[in-house]
């Protein structure tokens, strides 16, 4: 049919990184934007699923998930290690193009509740009011001294712009945090960032300076990023790739804009930061140092989000850019 | 009345510009974002279409779907209604003498349509969004308010072929800078597009159409860019002398200035990060609203004597 | 399109209002009753204008007023439910009768 | 025509009064009264007064989007998924409408309603604007105060914190 066919040609991917396994979520963005496909950024407006590794049990469970709420004609792809990358990726117009197949495997039925949709912790009272099988939201003060609803909120691994393979739990009344459990889902063993080399550590604070500018809605900047970072990684010459990191360290430094959103919170000053940490390594390509590990991020990351609105919450973790 | 053409020409013209602008978006983004070839992304909105056309629709838990769907078809039904005063050239297709009331009072209409279509699929992300939205109305409308008095104050009348054709003189962007400015950022709020799309940010993986499958998509997608379209084409006979201009006549006038505008709207959404609604909601109400009430003072002043 | 048929439509929009208003027992839905019992009024004055006296102006400025007023009993009733709400963490009229403190 | 239009728009705003206190989904409700209101807003179109009808089309649309704030807010029960009747005094309420309304019918059929006096102006936005700068500014003063009155009021009533300590330092 030629609609599906001429849909099927440039599909939109939703790629879901591993821990541990960031060079092949590297590989696979390199390729969709050579593709130039189109990012989504929610399960319904994806038509392929790419997950860049081997997930462990809980982070396939959130992935399953996500796989549940993506409408067909849909593809789901699973990448082991870069070489594979774009093997994987050029037959999926394919399999989304062929019709029987499709139709075969599609989604039947709507979304039911988790069978043990969670107790209230504590007093594991009959759950009174449940409505369709889950239980009514219960209230709890807020930072205007009213009693309101009180909503228990996932910010599960598979989100654009966000840490591979991490999860917080959100206890949210209306967009306002009041309470947040951060861990990483199964995080697997050394990390690609933590090899030694100046081009790695200019990679990953280019990667984490994506999804902060991602996160503060500048996509433009967001790709600039990313594409310094492969620049970096897939060795250029510090002869092109210093210019080129300087004059968007500059512009990004420079805007007051960014500056308005971010400051209050403690991310502008990381994100300058984490500018400077970038030029600088790509200044000196050729000291060995690998990047310093960080401080024990995910403990502090509760008391860092409680009282803020989801946008700032988004914002901070994104500064803080948390590794496993 | 108002010659038949007109009726048909309308929905035709906002439909191509609609195309227009979302192509256009595409290879914007591209280049900005410096992608391979960004030329070839001419078509992403076609193909985005037929990836719409083609979905099969899903069903959230416990959804409200009836609101959804009004929600959704309220986007493009507003803008198609608020173009109706708007000038083509020299004839409007309504030609009502409170032209400028009724192109308020649709666009406000987007306000009901984001909020439903954030409510309706019960998902907390949307609800976020279409929140966001009424934050985003409540800072952006007042100003707005104020800058189309303005205009209908400097016109002297509440018709906007009447307004136009008051500019031939000095246009209005050029001696209500407040006011034009006040516009263009209410343009973009109307939309909720580029610095003002925090209802529909990646931040809450977009927002209020976090849950759209199919058709509703797409119905919601034109209907967005339609209304960006129509901002930009509200510009012209309120700050941009309408179709007055050497040489061309005027409708070709029209589309140039619209397009103008309609290319600025679209870069700037490349150009800066998206605010945030609770930040913006001050900045308006503390720094717009008095701007544009001393710009109507000065307006009003000038009128009198 | 006459008189009668204007203001037999605006008296059925009040006695909605008044059967809401009477009936609810949150305070927002009893504010909804009153909202459309203004509405009513609304649709009378437009009425009386055309029909009556359209000269004047008198009948506009009616309609102006009421609009005015459906605005400032939303905006002080929403600010006494707020109060309301964090004083005794109820919304239903049951609860408040009384105007103790 | 309008005849047509007269009336489709009264049923439906008749229609959508009642639904706002039948449906159990207060979303539903407050858009039902926004219904009811933009008829309305039809109707003052059909009356000619063009500039009322776009202003309470205008203003219900906000007004009733605020509502729907604070009516997610407070009621338990928003979303309508877990249907419980929210009534009291049901039956006494139903009794005294209808009394109101066949009291009202019948006093709008019986009188005789004096002839109409004066053509209505070509402009009745222009009439409106001239009586309100002019006799009438009495009015607009009154209304202006009631407004910023209202304003003061609401916000010292809904605000717990004081005039002084800002929540989130800058």
């Amino acid at each position: 049919m030629g609609l599906t066919a001429y849909a099927a040609g440039r599909p939109s991917a939703l790629l879901v990184g591993v821990p541990g396994a960031a060079a092949v979520r590297l590989a696979a963005e390199a390729e969709v934007r050579r593709l130039g496909w189109a990012s989504a950024s929610s399960p319904a407006s994806a038509s392929v699923l790419v997950v860049c590794g081997d997930p462990g049990p809980s982070l396939a469970a959130a992935i399953d998930a996500a796989w549940n709420g993506v409408p067909s004609p849909r593809a789901d792809v699973r990448l082991s290690s870069p070489g594979t990358v774009r093997a994987a990726l050029a037959d999926v117009p394919a399999t989304l193009a062929d019709l029987p197949g499709q139709r075969a495997s599609a989604v039947t039925g709507s979304w039911r509740p988790p069978a043990a949709a969670e107790p209230e912790h504590g007093h594991g009272h009959h759950m009174t009011g449940a409505v369709h099988g889950l239980a009514m939201a219960e209230r709890a003060d807020d930072r205007d001294g009213l009693k309101l609803d009180v909503l228990h909120l996932p910010f599960g691994p598979v989100l654009p712009y966000w840490p591979d393979g991490l999860q917080i739990r959100m206890a949210v009344q209306g967009d306002v945090v009041q309470s947040a459990e951060a861990a990483f889902l199964d995080p697997s063993g050394p990390d690609f960032w933590d090899e030694p080399g100046a081009r790695r550590r200019a990679a990953a604070h280019l990667d984490a300076l994506a999804r902060l500018l991602g996160v503060a809605g500048w996509r433009a900047q967001a790709e600039r990023a990313r594409l310094l970072r492969d620049a970096a990684l897939d060795g250029t010459p510090a002869a092109t790739l210093l210019p080129r990191a300087t004059r968007f360290a500059r512009r990004v430094a420079r805007s007051r804009t960014l500056r308005w959103m971010t400051d209050g919170l403690g991310v502008h000053a990381r994100l300058l930061a984490r500018l400077d940490a970038t030029t600088t390594a790509l200044a000196h390509l050729d000291d060995p140092e690998p990047l310093p590990p960080e401080p024990d991020v995910l403990g502090v990351l509760p008391s860092l989000l409680a009282g803020r609105d989801l946008a700032a919450a988004r914002l901070i973790v994104a500064a803080l850019d948390p590794r496993p | 009345m108002t010659p038949v053409w007109t009726v048909v020409a309308l929905p035709v013209a906002l439909g191509v510009l609609t195309l227009l602008a979302a192509s256009g978006n595409a290879v914007l983004g591209a280049a900005a974002s410096g992608a391979p070839a960004p030329l070839r992304h001419w078509d992403d909105p076609l193909r985005a279409a037929a990836r719409a056309l083609v979905q099969q629709r899903r069903r959230t838990f416990a959804a409200d779907r009836l609101l959804s769907r009004v929600g959704v078809v309220t986007l493009p039904v507003a803008a198609l209604l608020a173009a109706v005063v708007l000038p083509l050239g020299t004839r409007a297709v309504a030609d009502w003498s409170v032209g400028v009331v009724w192109f308020n009072a649709m666009e406000v209409a987007t306000w009901a349509a984001v909020w439903l279509t954030g409510w309706g699929p019960n998902s907390a992300y949307a609800l976020v969004g279409g929140y966001r939205y009424l934050a985003q109305g409540l800072a952006y409308e007042l100003p707005h308010m104020f800058a189309l008095i303005t205009v209908a104050l400097g016109a002297g009348s509440l018709n906007v072929t009447r307004v136009a054709d008051a500019q031939d003189g000095l246009w209005f962007g050029v001696w209500m800078p407040v006011a034009f400015a006040v516009y263009l950022v209410s343009a973009l709020a109307m939309a909720f597009w580029g610095p003002l799309a925090h209802p529909v940010a990646d931040d809450v993986a977009s927002g209020a159409a976090v849950e759209l499958d199919g058709p509703d998509r797409l119905v919601f997608a034109v209907g967005r860019y339609a209304l960006l379209v129509v901002a930009a084409a509200a510009a012209v006979p309120f700050f941009l002398g309408g179709g007055a201009g050497p040489w061309l006549p005027a409708p070709v006038w029209t589309l140039v200035k619209t397009l103008v505008v309609l290319g600025a709207l679209l870069w700037a959404g490349h150009r800066l990060p998206v605010l945030r609604m609770d930040r913006f909601l001050e900045f308006a109400w503390i720094v717009l609203i008095p701007a544009s009430l001393l710009q109507m003072l000065v307006v009003a002043l000038v009128v009198l004597d | 399109m006459t008189l009668d048929a204007f203001l037999l439509l605006a008296a059925a929009l009040f006695s909605v209002g008044l059967y809401g208003a009477l009936s609810q027992q949150s305070i927002v839905m009893l504010m909804m009753g009153l909202e459309l019992m203004v509405n009513g009024i609304v649709v009378a004055g437009g009425a009386f204008w055309y029909y009556i006296a359209p000269g004047a102006a008198d009948g506009q400025v009616l309609v102006l007023v009421a609009v005015t007023v459906m605005a400032l009993e939303m905006a002080m009733g929403f600010a006494v439910v707020t109060a309301l709400f964090r004083a005794r963490d109820a919304d239903l009229t049951d609860d408040a009768e009384d105007l103790r403190g | 025509m309008q005849v047509a239009a007269f009336w489709a728009l009264a049923v439906t705003a008749v229609a959508s009064g009642v639904a706002v206190f039948r449906v159990d989904s207060m979303a539903r409700a407050t858009f039902a009264l926004l219904a009811s209101f933009l008829c309305v807003g039809g109707l003052l179109l059909l009356l000619d007064l063009h500039y009322l009808g776009a202003l309470v089309v205008l203003m219900m649309i906000m007004e009733m989007l605020v509502m729907a704030v604070f009516m997610v807010m407070y009621m338990m029960n928003p979303a309508g998924l877990m249907p419980m009747t929210m009534i009291h005094n049901g039956r006494w309420a139903l009794g005294i409408s209808v009394a109101v309304f066949a009291a009202l019918a019948a006093g709008i059929v019986l009188t005789p309603w004096p002839p109409r006096r004066g053509a209505p102006p070509d402009d009745p936005t222009y009439a409106l604007g001239e009586a309100i700068m002019g006799p009438k500014m009495l009015v607009m003063m009154g209304i202006g105060l009631a407004i910023l009155a209202t304003m003061i009021g609401s916000v010292v009533l809904s605000t717990d914190r004081g005039r002084y300590d800002r929540e989130d330092p800058r």
